[in-house]
């Protein structure tokens, strides 16, 4: 047996997980003495905490190249580096968004913070999985920190009921993934990514087809593919907005990493079958994600459904099959972070308690009421929407050229005529909140002038990524290769 | 200042609009002030654009060049020939009229209004002068967003329906093209559109490409049956909207045509352009007989703008059929010229035409036909103008509506009798359906009380329809300094699309 | 000949123009008249000179640019001037009843509050016509005569109020358009041959062109098409039916514009046009026969709608549109210069007859009738005598100058052998005894016989024209028009009487024309004709034998029997034929045709378009049917997400198991 | 005593099926029972049948744990949350809809398509047929984990106990209550209490007499 | 003798059983959180035949952290449930439809 070298310096590459697990029980404690006295403070801490979890990534985390430790259980390379960064910077953003809003219903714990960075430690393992069964063991710690969070409102009748199939339809999921790990590891003899890579180069074996389908049905689930996404609007609609906020954005990350490590890294041999079931899934998910978004009378679940759709070009990404396609894939995910961010956010600052500013004609003259909230939002809708100068055209642009680079004609057409679809939900925010009389009824917004700032920085970071996309897509690409 | 002309002329008035929303609806004065100046000073810059053109190459000129994004080989270049530097001139043109049309009539969010126009003109600047594909098409997608607000903002009761018809019907266009420049991009490793147009297609690629150019560039026309988006943008919108709609917005689609279908797939042009010019031929005639029975005057105007429009194509696309009749090209240039003199007038006459009914919605709101009648009694100088551009809508000579349809007509012939017979029919129709709407409008004895309480132009209308008539005019009388800025790119234009690209 | 000479003949009433039309209000009437009958003279003056210097000084002919308008594709197109005879004549004609027409127009519009806008007006058209009949190529051509169409679009609705005027104007605009569809068909097929545009190239290449075929029509000759579609353009602005229908209903312009535009100068474009593509005609006989039996039909079958109309400018528009066919005839037999010749001589004595209409209209206080005319010789004797002076002229009686031209044409269509020309020739004939018959009618009625404007009941019915100065109630004695009008009467009344007999030798059967009208051997007629030509004293005797002269003798008469002798005989005769008079009366239809058939149509079809091909079909079926399709899949598979658990869970294996299905059965 | 060979092999064959069959049986009264109580023990015996066929393979440490923390806790939990829920068993009572044939024959769908998978085509290339080799018999199953488990899974356990922890607290969170107006010592609050808290000098204001 | 192939179709039918326990149970929430335990079984069913049939230890392992979470998750769950009957007064599946379409 190999002496395990548990000295810091080899375990640098993995000080975010023991800094954030370190800090998940500095905040529990801190909740348990201070935090009850002092409504608030949890959450300034977690911030905190949240950034020094960054600079001490920054510092110690960014590995020239891929180290795999804990016995080929965890991998740290650069992208890891990137995605926890972006991680913590979502999970950051998403808190201060939420702290009024918490506040407000008193739901404001500490365990709530808690929560958020045991889900924050299961999207690095996610990130940082080199084997399936640190795969499973994120996949849960994510979504069990999910679950609680998305029934923390305990006031709320449609919360629990959210976060009841949440549950049962991810545990189910969760089997799933655990039913094809376990074929795929009766096939290889392994849980190393690495040894099921070198194990599974055949494809088309029946055997192999057996778990990979299980295994991409859960991965299908957790990013919200059609037809398993269909937890994912009700979830949406029914947690609480911070929570909402909160699973659209980090969360997102890890089932990336999670489709990357799992389909792209271990089952790579095997990529013609993945990218065969994948195909019709992207395209439904495109399709219904789009057509039944237009539906919807709920902003949050318009969302949802908007969310659906960009999981479709997400999906696409990785239908290209190349190291493109992944980049475009995740290039594509960090600017749908960037954008859900700012949205749930704006739906945040729009509420009150007592007023959950989730309906879209809750949002009718928002410019009168507000126009920093309404000129954020409509740069935001644009984005999704794909229209430059926002960064979201980007990113739907970069998904096209990795199909074109291997030739998917139909699916380039049948992306292209859904986002123009798509565009029509959009756009319908932007004219409730420009085109439409606001009622006499609506109550003003609020946010503290830290937050509104900050979405401010968020809205004017989507213009800026799309006017100058050249750093974020050089990033992306240079951790990819 | 010559290294960074265009961008100056496109940035120019999108600092200044973003200084006037900053400014916002406290300080509308200064703000209506600053977008005069802004705009006044864009139309400044195309001096030394218009001076120090060199009418002698087909070259771009002005060219700037800076990495944009290294990685795709997208650069931020910018470069103008004949084709495009008219089109950026008539731009920058345009919009002062717009923006001095607006000053004491747009009461609602002033400042946002100015700002949208100015932010526009820059996009527009931008989309003509980019030489780079992925450049152009961010200018060109961007340019959606403040139209979509103008229209929705500003607009008329249905002004939803139509901006997001708009929004939509333009976008479903543009997003094909997107796909199909990322296909040239893959296969020639380069953004610039030199590299696409000198990039060897197989004919099922350009095809394909020249579907999706055609879905984009032929709803921005509008060509038939794609223009329905337009009667009801242009009716919903405000002024400022329509003339810019209508004068600037409607030509991207004619240049796409010239920039991107002809010289980059020519093979499947030559293939396809009995479409092209069947649409176009279509777009005159059923289009015209369409304008004939509208109630509405910019519905109207707006549906005359395409039948003009058809023209365009109609020109753009004569070379391979002049080819095919008389086995050379010459000719073919000349469709080419009267396409693009033809984008340049029609963007004069439809401006004006929708100023002159937006001086009158202003006085009557309404835009009604019915609720006219007799105007000239009360609005004779007014009278005077509006009969003047409708007559320059029927193609009049002396006016530039007639250089660009006589153009395309003498090239017409040489590719087909029956293209010249259908395209000159719209002669007899656009002389019915203007002069039918003059008659009911201007002429007869004033219709009701409020026509009789009209008052006549004011000088700030006054100066920009004179101001127009007179470019209308001139024009008109000589249009050789336009031809003669455009003729080597027409002639290099021309080449590019009779040269075949199906790789050997 | 100096150019800066030449430009200066159309700038100058351009200039007026401007300055009348834009500070019009600012520098008065005076001012107004002044600087536009100035820069009408100085052309007419110029015009005149130039004349000289080509008919007696020997000066050659000028063809030459002016400035380039346009280069494309290599192609020049330019503004330039071919001053040669017939140009020049043209030139003359037209400043010249123009400046009689400014002259009389000062008094006829004195009280109009239009009045230097009118003025700006025909100075305007002045301008517009010279530059159409100046032209060396087919660009300007068509400059001047889409500038003509758009002035006379301005005049006839010149008193915008009145509904008949701006719908007048409207269908004469847009008639004419008709006319030039075909005009720029043929100037572009032209161009397609021979990549020029100036008329120069063109006349070179016509023998070549006659040799063509365009694969058009199941092949055509291309000379033929070319000059059949030209004459389409000229059909629509010299009004030949079917294009006439216009020329008529533009009687609602002021007189002095149908004096100008609408007998002597505008309307004769079309002859000039035809006159100027002589080299282009004369390879084409199928073309000249076209435009043979147009020209003779218009002639007759026009002339017999003057017959029985009663609006005094009505009936000599009519005769306008006869007197215009007998050119078109006469073009159409190759006798050009006849053609030329009787728009010379129509000019100043249809000018004057109109003007002499114009008089009779303002002494009768803006009455057109000619049922409630008559007697008014006593009245105003200078119109009186003016009017018989040009109505002799029109029925050709011999030494008025009218039968120099016309019985030449006559004559001409008759020994042609063309196709259609026994038809043309019949046509042509009858109309001299038309001509007489609805000419003597006119005069008849309204300065002889019984005054019945007496009888008419106070406040006459008749619609006032757009201003009110005349508004008067109750008869008015009629009354001579002042010097300003009587004027412009005398000085035309001198040219219609005396002109034929002074130029016929020398422009019709002399060498006048030159080179400028190319005739080709085999079809000159003119020249057999000059073989027989004794001078004019010899000619008008000899006409007085003319089968021609009998005819027009028999007009007389019949117009004397029906007017003065027996007027109960018209009326029983009006009863007897109704079916004719009827015919007659509805103008054989043709306005009929075109508002309830063709405006109609136009207007179903454009509403059937508008409804079902934009709003039902693309907008409906297509645009919102796609958008409301999308939004109706979205709803039902909106449904499918139901709420329920176990739903979901149903999905989540559904999906699992047709993935496992398809992808165990296809591996 | 080991039986040895053959007869060994029948044995256990035997009881594997007798195993299976009960499990099998178990779980379809897990969902098909009406009552959950009923369910919860279907459940508790279908884990029992499990743990008895881990035993079978030689996986005892995992068939113990199975037992242990199944059958003795969670199941334990299970039928605490059922009872402690006041449930209306006669509303729940009520079976299947009628599209249940539908979801049957979607089960039925997806173990033809797993058997059919191991069965037809032996997992893709994979001798199924083959028996398990006993393991020898000092061989100890949970030596075994137990000498892997803190060595080279380590990370992994440590994120188990980070679970474990998520777990309790959100149990903790989303449960516990506290009800308002329950009287409840603060004993932090007792302890950091100042002596001019305790006492407060109410000065009364004289009440006239009326 | 025990094969793999018959651990492996024990557990197939586990999984279809307690898949279709799932969706075919209308009335009850707790149900489905026991039918998840059964899911996890069949699952650990492979993980234990797959670990014996290769003399690997690894898939015993993961049994062993399958029942961990197992645990954890059960907890969750069934706090989830106590919450949701607090509100809901019911458990009911059927009544779990606030939220759809």
């Amino acid at each position: 047996m190999p002496e395990p070298m548990m000295n810091l310096h080899v375990m640098a590459a993995a000080i975010p997980e023991i800094y954030l697990t370190a800090a998940i029980c500095v905040v529990l404690l801190f909740e348990a003495f201070v935090g009850s006295k002092r409504p608030g403070a949890t959450g300034t801490l977690t911030l905190l905490m949240l950034v020094i979890g960054a600079a001490v990534t920054v510092a110690f985390a960014d590995v020239p190249q891929r180290m795999v430790l804990f016995d080929g259980n965890y991998i740290a390379d650069p992208l890891a580096y990137v995605l926890k960064l972006a991680a913590f910077l979502a999970v950051a953003v998403s808190l201060l968004y939420s702290r009024a809003y918490l506040q407000s219903r008193d739901i404001l714990k500490g365990e709530y913070y808690v929560l958020a960075l045991s889900a924050l430690l299961g999207i690095f393992v996610l990130i940082s999985a080199n084997s399936l069964l640190t795969v499973y063991l994120g996949v849960e710690l994510l979504a069990l920190s999910v679950y609680a969070m998305v029934a923390f409102d305990r006031e709320s009748g449609v919360a629990a009921e959210a976060a009841m199939k949440y549950f049962v339809l991810g545990a189910i999921a969760s089997g799933m993934l655990l039913y094809g790990m376990s074929i795929i590891y009766g096939l290889t003899g392994t849980l190393n990514l690495d040894g099921i890579a070198v194990a599974l180069s055949a494809p088309h074996n029946l055997g192999v087809i057996l778990g990979l389908t299980f295994v991409v049905v859960a991965v299908a689930f957790k990013m919200g593919a059609v037809p398993f996404h269909m937890w994912l609007p009700d979830v949406y609609e029914g947690a609480p907005t911070s929570v909402t906020l909160f699973i659209g954005t980090a969360p997102k990350i890890a089932y990336f990493a999670l489709a990357l490590r799992l389909l792209t890294h271990g089952l790579a041999g095997v990529k013609v079958d993945w990218t065969a079931m994948l195909t019709p899934l992207a395209v439904l998910t495109l399709v219904i994600g789009n057509t039944v978004a237009i539906a919807q009378s709920n902003l949050k679940r318009m969302l949802a459904y908007s969310t659906i759709a960009n999981v479709g070009f997400i999906l696409l990404g990785f239908i290209a099959g190349t190291a493109s396609g992944y980049t475009a894939a995740l290039y594509y995910t960090l600017v749908y972070i960037l954008v859900a961010l700012g949205s749930f956010g704006v739906i945040i600052l729009a509420s009150r308690k007592g007023f959950e500013a989730d309906r879209l004609e809750d949002y009718k003259g928002l410019y009168r009421r507000d126009p920093l909230l309404a000129l954020a939002m409509a740069m935001l809708m644009f984005s999704t929407a794909g229209v430059p100068p926002f960064v979201g055209f980007w990113a739907k642009l970069r998904i096209f050229q990795a199909l074109w680079e291997t030739h998917h004609l139909w699916l380039v057409v049948i992306a292209a005529a859904t986002s123009v679809v798509g565009a029509f939900y959009y756009l319908r925010v932007v004219k409730l909140m420009y085109f439409d009389e606001a009622p006499e009824t609506l109550p003003a917004t609020a946010g503290s002038f830290g937050v509104r700032l900050a979405l401010g920085l968020n809205a004017a970071a989507v213009f800026v990524l799309g006017v100058l996309p050249a750093p974020l897509l050089d990033l992306c690409t240079r951790v990819m290769h | 200042m010559h290294d960074h002309l265009l961008s100056l002329l496109i940035w120019l008035p999108i600092a200044a609009g973003i200084v006037v929303l900053l400014l916002g609806e406290r300080h509308i004065g200064a703000g209506r002030w600053l977008s005069l100046i802004a705009s006044l000073a864009a139309l400044a810059l195309c001096v030394p654009l218009v001076m120090d053109f060199n009418t002698h190459t087909a070259a771009y000129q002005f060219i700037e060049s800076a990495p944009w994004i290294p990685r795709f080989h997208a650069s931020y270049a910018l470069g103008v020939d004949g084709i495009s530097m008219p089109l950026i001139v008539l731009t920058a043109l345009m919009t002062v009229p717009v923006v001095i049309a607006a000053w004491n009539v747009i009461s609602k969010r002033p400042a946002q209004y100015y700002a949208a126009f100015l932010i526009m003109e820059g996009l527009m600047v931008g989309v003509f002068s980019a030489t780079d594909a992925l450049l152009f098409y961010f200018f060109w997608e961007a340019m959606l967003i403040p139209m979509f607000l103008i229209i929705g903002i500003w607009g008329g009761p249905r002004r939803v329906y139509a901006t997001i018809k708009f929004f939509l019907y333009t976008f479903l266009g543009s997003v094909f093209m997107l796909a199909a420049l990322i296909y040239m991009y893959v296969k020639s490793g380069s953004y610039s559109i030199a590299s696409f147009q000198s990039l060897p297609l197989t004919l099922t690629e350009q095809r394909w490409i020249f579907a999706a150019f055609m879905l984009a560039f032929a709803v921005k026309v509008p060509m038939w049956p794609v223009h329905t988006w337009l009667p009801d943008a242009h009716v919903e919108a405000p002024t400022g909207g329509s003339v810019i709609l209508a004068a600037i917005m409607l030509k991207m689609g004619g240049y796409g045509f010239l920039r991107f279908s002809l010289p980059i797939v020519p093979d499947a042009c030559r293939q396809l352009d009995t479409l092209v010019i069947t649409l176009s031929l279509i777009a005159v005639i059923y289009i015209g007989f369409v304008a004939l029975v509208q109630q509405d005057m910019k519905k109207l105007i707006a549906y005359s703008s395409i039948a003009h429009m058809g023209f365009v194509t109609l020109g753009a696309f004569l070379v391979y059929a002049i080819v095919r009749s008389t086995g050379a090209t010459q000719g073919a240039g000349m469709g080419m010229d009267g396409a693009m003199v033809q984008m340049i007038s029609h963007g004069l006459i439809s401006g004006a035409l929708f100023l002159c009914v937006g001086v009158l919605y202003d006085r009557m709101h309404s835009r009604q036909i019915a609720d006219y009648g007799g105007v000239i009694n009360t609005m004779p100088v007014f009278a005077g103008f509006m009969v003047l551009f409708a007559l320059a809508n029927t193609g009049l000579p002396g006016t530039s509506g007639f250089v660009g349809e006589f153009l395309v007509i003498l090239a017409s012939f040489k590719a087909s009798f029956w293209y010249a017979a259908l395209a000159a029919v719209t002669l007899i129709l656009g002389a019915a359906y203007t002069l039918w709407l003059v008659k009911r409008v201007v002429f007869g004895p004033v219709a009701n009380d409020h026509v009789a309480h009209l008052s006549d132009l004011n000088g700030r209308e006054f100066l920009i329809l004179g101001a127009l008539a007179l470019a209308v005019l001139m024009l008109g009388i000589w249009p050789e300094p336009l031809l003669k800025i455009m003729e080597p790119s027409i002639q290099h234009l021309v080449a590019q699309a009779a040269a075949t690209k199906i790789p050997v | 000949m100096n150019p800066h000479l030449l430009i200066a003949i159309p700038l100058a009433p351009l200039i007026a123009a401007v300055i009348a039309g834009l500070f019009g209000n600012r520098i008065g009437r005076i001012a107004s008249h002044t600087i536009t009958i100035a820069g009408v003279a100085l052309a007419c003056a110029l015009s005149l000179y130039v004349l000289k210097q080509l008919y007696w000084g020997g000066a050659s002919e000028f063809n030459g640019p002016v400035y380039t308008w346009l280069v494309s594709d290599g192609v020049h197109i330019q503004v330039g001037f071919l001053i040669d005879r017939l140009t020049v004549l043209m030139m003359s004609v037209v400043t010249f009843v123009s400046l009689c027409v400014h002259v009389y127009t000062i008094g006829y519009m004195s009280d109009d509050p239009g009045y230097t806008r009118f003025f700006s007006y025909i100075s305007l058209f002045t301008f517009a016509m010279l530059m159409l009949v100046m032209a060396n190529n087919f660009m300007q051509l068509f400059f001047g005569w889409e500038a003509v169409g758009v002035v006379s679009y301005l005049l006839i609705g010149f008193w915008y109020t009145r509904p008949s005027a701006i719908f007048a104007n409207m269908k004469a605009f847009i008639v004419n358009r008709v006319g030039d569809f075909g005009f720029v068909i043929g100037i572009a097929a032209l161009f397609s041959f021979t990549h020029s545009l100036s008329y120069t190239s063109a006349f070179a290449a016509a023998p070549q062109l006659a040799q063509q075929t365009l694969p058009v029509f199941g092949g055509v000759n291309a000379l033929t098409l070319i000059c059949v579609c030209l004459f389409i353009g000229a059909m629509g602005k010299s009004a030949q039916v079917p294009l006439h229908v216009w020329l008529p209903d533009s009687m609602e312009g002021p007189t002095p514009i149908s004096a100008l535009i609408h007998a002597a100068t505008m309307v004769t474009a079309g002859i000039f046009m035809v006159a100027r593509m002589s080299p282009l005609f004369e390879h084409s006989d199928a073309a000249l026969s076209f435009v043979l039996v147009i020209g003779a039909t218009t002639a007759f079958f026009m002339g017999l709608l003057g017959v029985v109309n009663n609006d005094i400018k009505r009936v000599i528009a009519y005769s306008t549109l006869s007197q215009l066919g007998y050119m078109t005839a006469a073009l159409g037999a190759s006798a050009y210069s006849a053609a030329i010749y009787h728009l010379m001589t129509h000019a100043f004595f249809k000018a004057l007859l109109f003007l002499a209409a114009g008089s009779v209209i303002i002494g009768m206080h803006h009455e057109q009738d000619m049922r409630k005319m008559g007697g008014l010789a006593k009245y105003m004797p200078i119109t009186a005598i003016t009017c018989w002076v040009g109505g002799l002229a029109l029925v050709a009686t011999p030494f008025f100058s009218g039968f120099y031209s016309k019985d030449a044409i006559i004559e001409a269509v008759g020994m042609t052998h063309r196709w259609g020309a026994t038809y043309a020739y019949w046509c042509v004939l009858l109309g001299s005894f038309v001509t007489s018959l609805y000419t003597f009618r006119l005069l008849f009625m309204t300065f002889h016989g019984e005054e019945r404007f007496r009888h008419t009941q106070a406040g006459h019915g008749h619609e006032a024209h757009g201003h009110d100065a005349h508004g008067g109630h109750g008869v008015h004695e009629p009354h001579e028009s002042p010097w300003v009008v009587t004027l412009p009467l005398i000085a035309l009344a001198i040219p219609s009487l005396l002109i034929g007999y002074f130029t016929v030798g020398k422009v019709l059967y002399g060498s006048y024309f030159g080179s400028a009208i190319e005739v080709l051997p085999s079809h000159d007629v003119i020249a057999h004709m000059a073989a027989d030509y004794h001078g004019p004293i010899e000619l008008a005797l000899r006409g007085f034998l003319g089968a021609p002269f009998w005819l027009a003798l028999a007009g007389l008469f019949t117009a004397w029997l029906f007017v003065l002798k027996r007027p109960d005989l018209a009326d029983a005769a009006a009863v007897k034929f109704a079916w004719l008079k009827r015919i007659l009366d509805q103008k054989f239809y043709f306005d009929w045709f075109n508002e309830q058939v063709i405006a109609r149509l136009s207007r179903a079809l454009g509403t059937g378009l508008w409804k079902a091909g934009d709003q039902t079909l693309i907008d409906g079926a297509l645009v919102n049917g796609t958008a409301a399709s999308v939004g109706w899949f979205g709803g039902v598979v909106r449904r499918v997400q139901s709420g329920y658990l176990y739903s979901y869970a149903f999905w989540i294996v559904i999906g699992l198991a047709a993935l496992l299905g398809w992808f165990l059965v296809h591996a | 005593m080991r039986p040895t060979g053959e007869v060994e092999a029948v044995l256990v064959q035997i009881l594997f099926y007798l195993f299976a069959t009960l499990l099998v049986a178990g779980a379809l009264g897990v969902i098909t029972a009406r009552n959950p109580v009923y369910s919860v023990l279907f459940l508790v015996f279908s884990f029992v049948n499990s743990a008895a066929i881990w035993l079978l393979v030689e996986a005892e440490f995992l068939a113990i744990v199975l037992v242990l923390v199944y059958v003795g806790a969670v199941m334990v939990l299970f039928l605490f949350v059922v009872m402690m829920l006041d449930i209306n068993l006669a509303e729940l009572k009520r079976g299947f809809t009628r599209f249940a044939w539908l979801g049957w024959l979607t089960a039925l769908a997806v173990i033809v398509e797993i058997v059919g998978v191991i069965w037809q085509h032996g997992l893709g290339g994979v001798d199924v047929s083959r028996g398990f080799v006993s393991e020898p018999a000092n061989y100890s199953n949970t030596l075994e984990l137990g000498q892997v488990l803190y060595t080279r899974y380590a990370y992994p356990f440590e994120l188990a106990a980070v679970l474990l922890v998520v777990a309790i607290v959100a149990a903790i969170a989303l449960t516990l209550r506290r009800r308002p107006g329950q009287k409840v010592q603060d004993v932090s609050r007792q302890v950091a209490v100042r002596a001019d808290e305790r006492l407060r000098v109410v000065k009364v204001a004289a009440e006239k007499r009326p | 003798m025990i094969t793999l192939a018959d651990m492996l179709t024990l557990s197939g039918v586990l999984f279809a059983l307690a898949v279709a326990g799932i969706f075919l149970n209308r009335k009850n929430v707790i149900l489905l959180l026991m039918c998840v335990e059964l899911l996890l079984l069949a699952a650990n069913f492979n993980f234990i035949a797959f670990s014996r049939m290769l003399g690997d230890l690894t898939g015993q392992v993961f049994v062993f952290f399958v029942l961990t979470v197992a645990a954890a998750e059960s907890a969750i769950g069934l706090a989830i449930l106590v919450v949701l009957f607090r509100e809901r007064r019911s458990i009911n599946v059927e009544d779990l439809n606030t939220l759809k379409g």
